[in-house]
């Protein structure tokens, strides 16, 4: 499943129409003009992205029908047919922009876009993201050396959430829905096997020595 | 020349043992990266220049060495150094290899994530409040669900001072051979006492540092020891008092390093023989 | 023309259409496909309208261009064909939501959704609680980190709220009645007592040495 969805590029939004509008072969009701109007507008007010189960009890409708309709505003939102995209991000769905505004955005609007992460960011995310729910002497174990200012940073930028208390008391940590927008997941389902990037067994040998 | 003086030339770092140390302590060296056998080669080294063994410099340089290792070894094995102690050496290897492994595989799928991040970098989501007239309509139905201690703890955190850095790793351990000699002096002068009187309630750092304190004492004529039996009980006799000398003192060798062994092993358990 | 387009009821996007498109009869010139999607994603993005000379500007276009860019996307976006509609307001455009959907969206955003504070949002609503009037830099200070988007998620949440202005300009917050009632407090009187989460004694000692 996940190498599959992987193979199918998962960053495209064309994906999550061919994902949405899959179920359309075995009889998706044909959706009423006005639940999909209603879904897009919904779509557009939410500031994170909504489950086909939230949208169907938002729009009075029933989830096959909002399946159908976000089938139909996937094939409209899709890359190259407008500057809106309709993506499956973090288990719902949300419109983004197309990222070939992103020079005019960054001339309008003030705010700068996302700072990069710095590598011990990225090392503590991953691990997180992997190992959820995880506690912070455990990354630091894992890591060799402390992952306390990368952990708070990680905390203040919103990828990373506290998740209650280990048997010895340090706080655990897990990723948030945050995270899955920002770095294009339908879900955590769709990170590769961390044990794809295993060394050889050659690699190993040369580690022993 | 005393320690604190000692040049270091090492890869990562150039300057007096002293600010290494400091630098150490302050994380802004990173200890990870310090290779301990250069220092200790550098040690060596200069002792080969110098022709003669301080026995002061040499032990606070066992005993800050030593800590530097322990603390090295904390930071790349376990967070629970007690727990280290029932490890064969061979499992710690193992566990270290692990380690590594797991740090590797991890430092990889931070790439992916970094590339990942990078794809989605030009990609923007809306973030404009609500329309007024919605915002307006819609009642929260949760009044009083939030817990004021919630407000009072989180300015209590920001009051709190980030804990300072520990130092109990090489502050508990500092002694000095000058210092146990004065102790053992004192003790001397009723003539006669036993080691375990001279080091009760001691840490294992400072019973250590005492042997050699003995071995000091003996070197210079001034006390002389026996022990019975293994694991028995040592007694220290003053030279001058009336005990007569019964020849050559059990483990008296030319080389002061088996003089060492003998009460040390006594003493430190398990391997006296 | 903005004159015209605000006489002919400037709420009504089907106006927004016909005024746009008016010109169009005039010769103006193709929208090439990129600008227009580089303009429907800074009307998506942007929370404010926008003038056409703002969309020239941000998208490096000419402002004919994006005035036939903004009558093709008035045609797209009109009621009764998308959920979405553009609207002309105050001289500048924008989209909102089919007036259709507002039920649903009451439905939808009304419903409590995970509402727990993050760590970095409970410290900045603590400080604007326990300090208000307290500016935006001043919160940063003591936090030592930036409160920006802490801040801007507790203005939505209707937690704080502006409160005039420093002597040195910096905007000034101060907690809202939604925020006494959501933690079930009759004033500010009746805030937790700060010194309760002072350092022990003990722990100062320690700091001392």
């Amino acid at each position: 499943m996940r190498a599959t969805s992987r193979e199918a590029e998962p960053e495209d939004a064309e994906s999550v129409a061919a994902v949405a509008s899959a179920p359309a072969i075995e009889g998706l009701p044909e959706p009423d003009s006005v639940t999909v109007r209603v879904i897009e507008a919904l779509l557009f007010l939410a500031p994170d992205p909504l489950s086909p189960q939230e949208l169907a009890d938002a729009a009075a409708a029933d989830e096959l029908t909002v399946i159908a309709a976000l089938a139909e505003l996937a094939e409209r939102y899709a890359p190259g047919r407008s500057g809106i995209h309709l993506r499956e991000l973090g288990g719902g769905f949300t419109f983004s922009s197309d990222p070939l505004a992103e020079d005019a955005a960054r001339r309008l609007l003030s705010r700068p876009r996302a700072s990069a992460l710095t590598p011990a960011q990225a090392e503590t995310l991953a691990i997180v993201a992997y190992l959820q729910p995880v506690s912070r002497p455990e990354i630091a174990r894992i890591r060799g050396v402390s992952a306390d200012s990368a952990a708070s940073m990680l905390l203040e930028r919103g990828l990373v959430e506290e998740s209650g208390r280990s048997q010895f008391g340090a706080v655990l940590y897990r990723t948030t829905t945050q995270f899955l927008k920002l770095f294009g997941l339908r879900s955590l389902e769709e990170l590769p096997d961390v044990a794809e990037w295993d060394p050889t067994p050659e690699e190993q040998a040369e580690l022993r020595e | 020349m005393t320690l604190p003086a000692l040049d270091l030339d090492l890869e990562i770092f150039s300057g007096p043992f002293d600010l290494l140390l400091a630098l150490v302590l302050r994380e802004e060296v990173d200890l990870l990266e310090l290779e301990l056998a250069d220092v200790v080669l550098a040690y060596l080294d200069h002792l080969e220049g110098r022709g003669e063994l301080d026995l002061e410099t040499a032990t606070e340089f066992i005993v800050l060495i030593a800590a530097l290792l322990e603390l090295k070894s904390r930071l790349m094995l376990a967070d629970d150094g007690e727990e280290l102690l029932d490890i064969e050496p061979g499992e710690a290897a193992e566990e270290l290899l692990e380690r590594m492994l797991q740090a590797r595989r991890y430092r990889s799928a931070s790439t992916h994530l970094l590339e990942l991040f990078e794809r989605e970098r030009g990609v923007r989501f809306r973030s404009a409040p609500l329309p007024a007239h919605l915002r307006r309509a819609i009642v929260v139905p949760t009044d009083g669900s939030q817990d004021p201690a919630v407000l009072g703890e989180a300015l209590g955190r920001l009051l709190r001072m980030p804990p300072t850095i520990s130092l109990r790793h090489l502050s508990t351990t500092r002694v000095t051979v000058a210092e146990r000699l004065d102790h053992l002096r004192g003790l001397l002068r009723r003539g006669r006492f036993s080691f375990e009187e001279a080091v009760r309630g001691e840490d294992r750092m400072t019973i250590a540092v005492t042997v050699f304190a003995l071995l000091e004492l003996y070197k210079r004529g001034e006390a002389w020891w026996e022990q019975d039996e293994s694991f028995g009980e040592i007694a220290v006799h003053a030279v001058a008092a009336a005990t007569p000398w019964r020849g050559t003192p059990p483990g008296a060798h030319p080389n002061g390093h088996k003089q060492a062994s003998e009460p040390l092993r006594a003493r430190t358990g398990g391997l006296a023989g």
